[in-house]
């Protein structure tokens, strides 16, 4: 095994272990919000690593570029899903204390 | 290796399938239903059928999904429940009866699993009918274009393509059809909310070029028409979410125009080689891969406008109290 | 076993999980996600086949008739929601009433 | 196959529809019902033009791209084809007109439907294309270009009850599809074509082949509402508009049967058997005898017509137990087969035009009353003189009295049967002309009736009083050129190499 080949399996092994994490927290975790915490914090640092992992891979300029554009829209598309989510949940439970507090 | 991986793909699609149809929760079926739209994608990827894959994870996931979920407003318990009619009431009294439900199932099962044994055995001695791909082969490089999908797409079989193309313009004829439609209103999400609008502003020129791209490219590798205008049409829906509804706010026969380009632009000039003599839709080899690409653009442009439009619609479709009444 | 076998099998069985859950769901929504799964069974049998008949490349029919069909498939379920939607509104009915 | 003549008749039998019914969506209401008319009209004449064509050439095609099959579609008009295409036209045609009259007279209340023209018109481009298709995977296309329009055009009305019906319309009609395609799928891999002319010359029996016919049949006997897949049809065709009725139960079930005829003689000779033909002619019968009873039992005008179709389609699904020769008989000793499958072919007809005339009249007669119970029947012909003419000749015709389609359908039929020694099929025949007679005449003697009461008959269009009319008087017009037309039937290879021994052997049973 190339020092190449080991730099990837520690970087795809530390990616895994963000995933698992991140899946644990959304299974494990009382409410929405700290979910949500877990699914996209945890996920995009994972989903970092493994793409990091197989730039090194490849290991062309190019094909890197391309695999690190990959990471930053799903790192836009999924932050921007949880912000939408959470804002949403806040204002249902705002009109919900809200009609409480009638 | 390949096998387990294969596999284990094939036992979560089959778990995922099952379960999106046993969830308790709508929601959850449908989420389920997301993730089994990602296995099969998964799994075209795995039997080398990449363009197959593109299209499953934007049409039949990606786009059928945000329907879905656009659906759940509707249906979801969470927003203000409705007056249910009396006989739908008792209906939900009756539903909860599970033994006689239950009875009722044993033979539907009992049938479908002697079903699948006999379509397993089936599917598994199909002989070895060899498929087309020599034939493929062969004509290729008088089809016009290199990818051998897109060949068969638009040329070798561009009747089944145009019917299809068709399909799509009849299928928002048919929401049409259903009514209940309200005039356009447009929602003030991204009024409110200035994230929202950052980030469609940047994701509008980024899908329209991905798009532009895989159509382009659809010549020679995977892509085309229809990976092309699922993009487009997710433009489409992100500015109609932001409050900017594209396809709703441009003059009537503009509209019409762009919805039908793709389907007459192919027929008239299907028709024109008829009239030269030629069959529908025989290219002038000479001529095949540049026409083939005005084809696939404004196929893409007018598919992109149908789903837009179907998106646009059905999000519109919300309840009318003073309707009820009227209609019966 | 060869790959495509796998999927070929996978097919037969999604296949038969999209009847059931057409005949056995109750919700609209649920017997129009079964019948998408159905399709799937359907495409994840010729595309199998194209991988099994590959020699250069996978052979493209079968690949582009899944990708006609999948498009075809959703332009029916589409419209299939828009009815389920409409009737909801109108009666607040989610599904057949007189099913038994 | 490649070698007949080619025409450009097949490609404008689909483009031009699709053509018209793309542009009239550039109109608004009115401008839409115009170019929708125009259209109708023209793709009438022109599939005319078309079935002229025919009988002056014989067999034609088309390959689609300059692509032969296998990797190519090819459209083939052969006189099977051009009889079914001539039928769409003039049912279509009588029915365009009808339907333009109909909604303009609603125009105020209504708005007219403008829908209903793009949609029609997309329809029939979808019936033309399956009849001329001979490709698997493109007749699965046709089927839904079929299945989505006739489903919206079933939602026209936007009443709650057309929507229940027609969802569930449509989620049997994808379920169809989706188990056709199925087959297709399986066909396609155990023989690498998809081209029937092909299919019939390479598919070998087998596990495989068999499970395919299996499922594709079992698809398309959902499509054409055959027992016990016939629950959906009734609310569906009952609760549209009234032309959209007469649509759906003359021209859009008759698609699936025509695959299902073509499929069966031509692909799938290898694999049929003779248990299998008498399982689909025992649906059949189910389906003849069950649909009369409920027809009968049912207290409006439209449920009693759309009950009556299932039992009409029942009859179609009789022709096959005779198509399919026992173990140890010979093609050329089996005299009954040219009867049997003509008898399919007048039914199919006959059944078009009768049915067509009903659910027009029924139509004329909601717009009179108001609604369709048939007590209020009473003194139609008081009122409505031609539409209760109309609802009668119709009627004879499906009870199958001579001289009309419907007899010589059912007289065929039997004649095949006894020939065949099949006698078991002969009381089911009977007894449904029975029960059909008893439902129609129990409309007559309604209409005869003096009045109890006056009901309030609103003035209604005489035109679309004619309209029923000429279609009732079709289903009688239909036996005279009936020597012409069954010669020109059996002129081309009717059903393709695959039982191109078969038909030779019963062309003489003809007399």
């Amino acid at each position: 095994m190339t020092i190449h080949e080991l730099i990837t399996v520690i970087l795809l092994v530390v990616g895994c272990f963000f995933f698992l994490a991140g899946t644990l927290g959304v299974l494990r975790f009382p409410d929405l919000f700290s979910r949500l915490h877990a699914l996209t914090k945890a996920d995009n640092l994972g989903l970092g690593f493994i793409a990091a992992g197989m730039a090194v891979y490849i290991a062309s300029p190019w094909a890197a570029l391309k695999i690190f554009f990959i990471w930053l829209f799903t790192l836009l598309a999924s932050s921007t899903s949880c912000y939408l989510i959470a804002r949403f949940q806040k204002e249902q439970e705002q009109t919900k204390n809200g009609k409480e507090g009638e | 290796m390949s096998v387990l991986i294969d596999g284990l793909l094939a036992i979560l699609a089959i778990y995922l399938a099952l379960q999106s149809l046993l969830a308790p929760r709508l929601i959850k079926s449908v989420f389920l239903f997301f993730a089994f739209g990602l296995a099969l994608a998964l799994a075209w990827v795995r039997l080398g059928a990449v363009d197959v894959a593109i299209t499953e994870a934007a049409i039949a996931s990606g786009f059928l999904g945000v329907l879905f979920l656009d659906a759940l407003r509707d249906f979801s318990p969470a927003f203000p429940a409705k007056q249910k009619n009396p006989e739908a009431a008792h209906n939900v009294l009756v539903k909860n009866n599970t033994k006689s439900l239950l009875l009722s199932r044993i033979p539907l099962g009992l049938g479908l699993g002697l079903f699948l044994l006999i379509a397993l055995e089936a599917v598994w001695k199909t002989p070895e009918g060899g498929g087309l791909t020599a034939a493929a082969e062969a004509f290729l490089p008088e089809s016009g274009v290199e990818h051998p999908v897109t060949a068969v797409l638009l040329n070798f079989r561009a009747y089944d393509t145009w019917l299809e193309i068709g399909v799509i313009l009849m299928g928002l004829l048919a929401i049409f059809a259903v009514g209940g439609i309200k005039v356009y209103r447009k929602p003030n999400m991204a009024a409110q909310d200035p994230m929202l609008r950052q980030v469609i502003m940047f994701f509008t020129p980024v899908l329209f070029l991905f798009g532009a791209f895989l159509l382009y490219f659809g010549k020679t590798g995977p892509g085309g028409a229809f990976q092309a205008a699922v993009l487009w049409g997710a433009i489409g829906i992100l500015l109609h979410l932001g409050g900017k509804s594209i396809i709703e706010e441009i003059p009537r026969w503009l509209r019409q125009l762009i919805l039908t380009v793709g389907i007459l632009f192919f027929l008239v000039l299907g028709f024109l080689f008829v009239a030269g003599g030629n069959a529908l839709f025989e290219y002038p080899r000479a001529y095949a891969g540049l026409l083939i690409l005005i084809i696939e653009t404004l196929a893409a442009i007018s598919i992109a406008a149908a789903l837009t439009a179907i998106f646009a619609n059905l999000n519109q479709m919300k309840e009318d109290p003073n309707e009820t009444e009227s209609i019966n | 076993m060869e790959t495509y076998q796998i999927y070929n099998l996978t097919s037969a069985v999604l296949f038969v999980i999209g009847i059931g859950g057409v005949f056995a769901a109750r919700h609209f929504i649920r017997k129009i996600i079964a019948t998408i799964i159905m399709g799937g069974g359907v495409f994840l049998s010729f595309v199998s086949f194209a991988e099994r008949d590959a020699l250069t490349f996978a052979d493209p029919v079968p690949h582009a008739l899944v990708i006609t069909g999948i498009v075809v498939a959703v332009a029916s379920a589409a419209f299939a929601l828009a009815l389920a939607r409409r009737i909801y509104q109108l009666t607040g009915e989610e599904s057949f009433t007189n099913d038994k | 196959m490649t070698d007949l003549p080619t025409s450009p008749f097949p490609a404008f039998l689909v483009g031009l529809p699709v053509l018209l019914a793309t542009l009239s969506l550039f109109f608004r209401a009115r401008g839409k019902a115009v170019v929708g008319l125009a259209g109708s009209l023209l793709t009438g004449v022109m599939a005319l033009f078309a079935l002229f064509e025919v009988t002056r050439r014989g067999t034609v095609i088309h390959i689609l791209g300059g692509w032969e099959p296998p990797l190519g579609i090819l459209l083939r008009m052969d006189p099977l084809a051009a009889v079914f295409i001539g039928m769409t036209a003039v049912v279509g045609i009588f029915i365009s007109l009808y339907a333009w009259r109909y909604f303009r007279a609603q125009e105020a209340t209504t708005g007219g439907f403008p829908l209903f023209w793009p949609l029609w018109l997309f329809l029939w481009a979808g019936l033309n294309g399956l009849f001329l298709s001979n490709d698997l995977f493109n007749l699965f296309v046709t089927l839904e270009v079929i299945g989505i329009s006739a489903v919206a055009l079933a939602v026209l009305s936007g009443k709650k009850t057309a929507l229940v019906a027609g969802l569930r319309y449509l989620l049997v009609a994808i379920t169809g599809s989706m188990a056709y395609l199925f087959g297709v799928a399986l066909i396609y891999g155990s023989t690498g074509t998809l081209d029937l002319g092909l299919l019939g010359q390479v598919l070998e029996p087998g596990t495989t082949t068999t499970f395919a016919l299996l499922v594709i049949t079992l698809g398309l006997m959902i499509k054409m509402a055959g027992f016990p897949f016939h629950f959906w049809l009734p609310p569906a065709h009952s609760s549209a508009l009234a032309p959209v009725s007469a649509l759906l139960s003359a021209l859009v079930v008759k698609g699936a049967f025509y695959i299902l005829l073509r499929l069966w003689m031509e692909v799938f000779g290898v694999s049929l058997t003779y248990a299998a033909g008498q399982l689909i002619g025992l649906a059949g019968a189910i389906a003849v005898i069950w649909g009369s009873w409920q027809a009968f039992m049912q207290t409006s005008l439209k449920l009693i017509v759309a009950h009556s179709s299932v039992a009409q389609l029942g009859y179609l699904l009789m022709i096959f137990p005779l198509l399919i020769l026992a173990p140890g008989v010979t093609a050329d000793s089996a005299d009954w087969l040219s009867p049997a499958w003509t008898a399919g072919v007048y039914q199919v007809i006959a059944h078009a035009f009768a049915k067509a005339s009903f659910f027009l009249s029924a139509g004329i007669i909601i717009m009179a009353l108001g609604h369709d119970r048939i007590e209020s029947l009473r003194d139609l012909v008081g009122h409505m003189r031609i539409t209760a003419l109309a609802i009668a000749i119709a009627g004879v015709s499906l009870i199958g009295l001579p001289p009309s389609g419907g007899f010589m359908a059912k007289w065929m039929l039997l004649k095949g049967i006894f020939l065949s020694g099949q006698w078991w099929w002969a009381p089911v025949v009977l007894t449904g002309s029975l029960l059909t007679a008893g439902y129609v005449f129990m409309l007559l003697r309604l209409a005869f009736a003096p009045a109890r009461e006056k009901e309030a008959f609103r003035p209604v269009p005489r035109s679309l009083e004619v309209c029923a009319l000429v279609l009732a008087l079709g289903s009688f017009l239909i036996v005279l050129p009936a020597d012409n037309l069954i010669q020109f039937l059996q002129s081309g290879e009717v059903f393709g190499t695959g039982i191109e021994s078969i038909m030779e052997g019963g062309a003489h049973g003809n007399d």
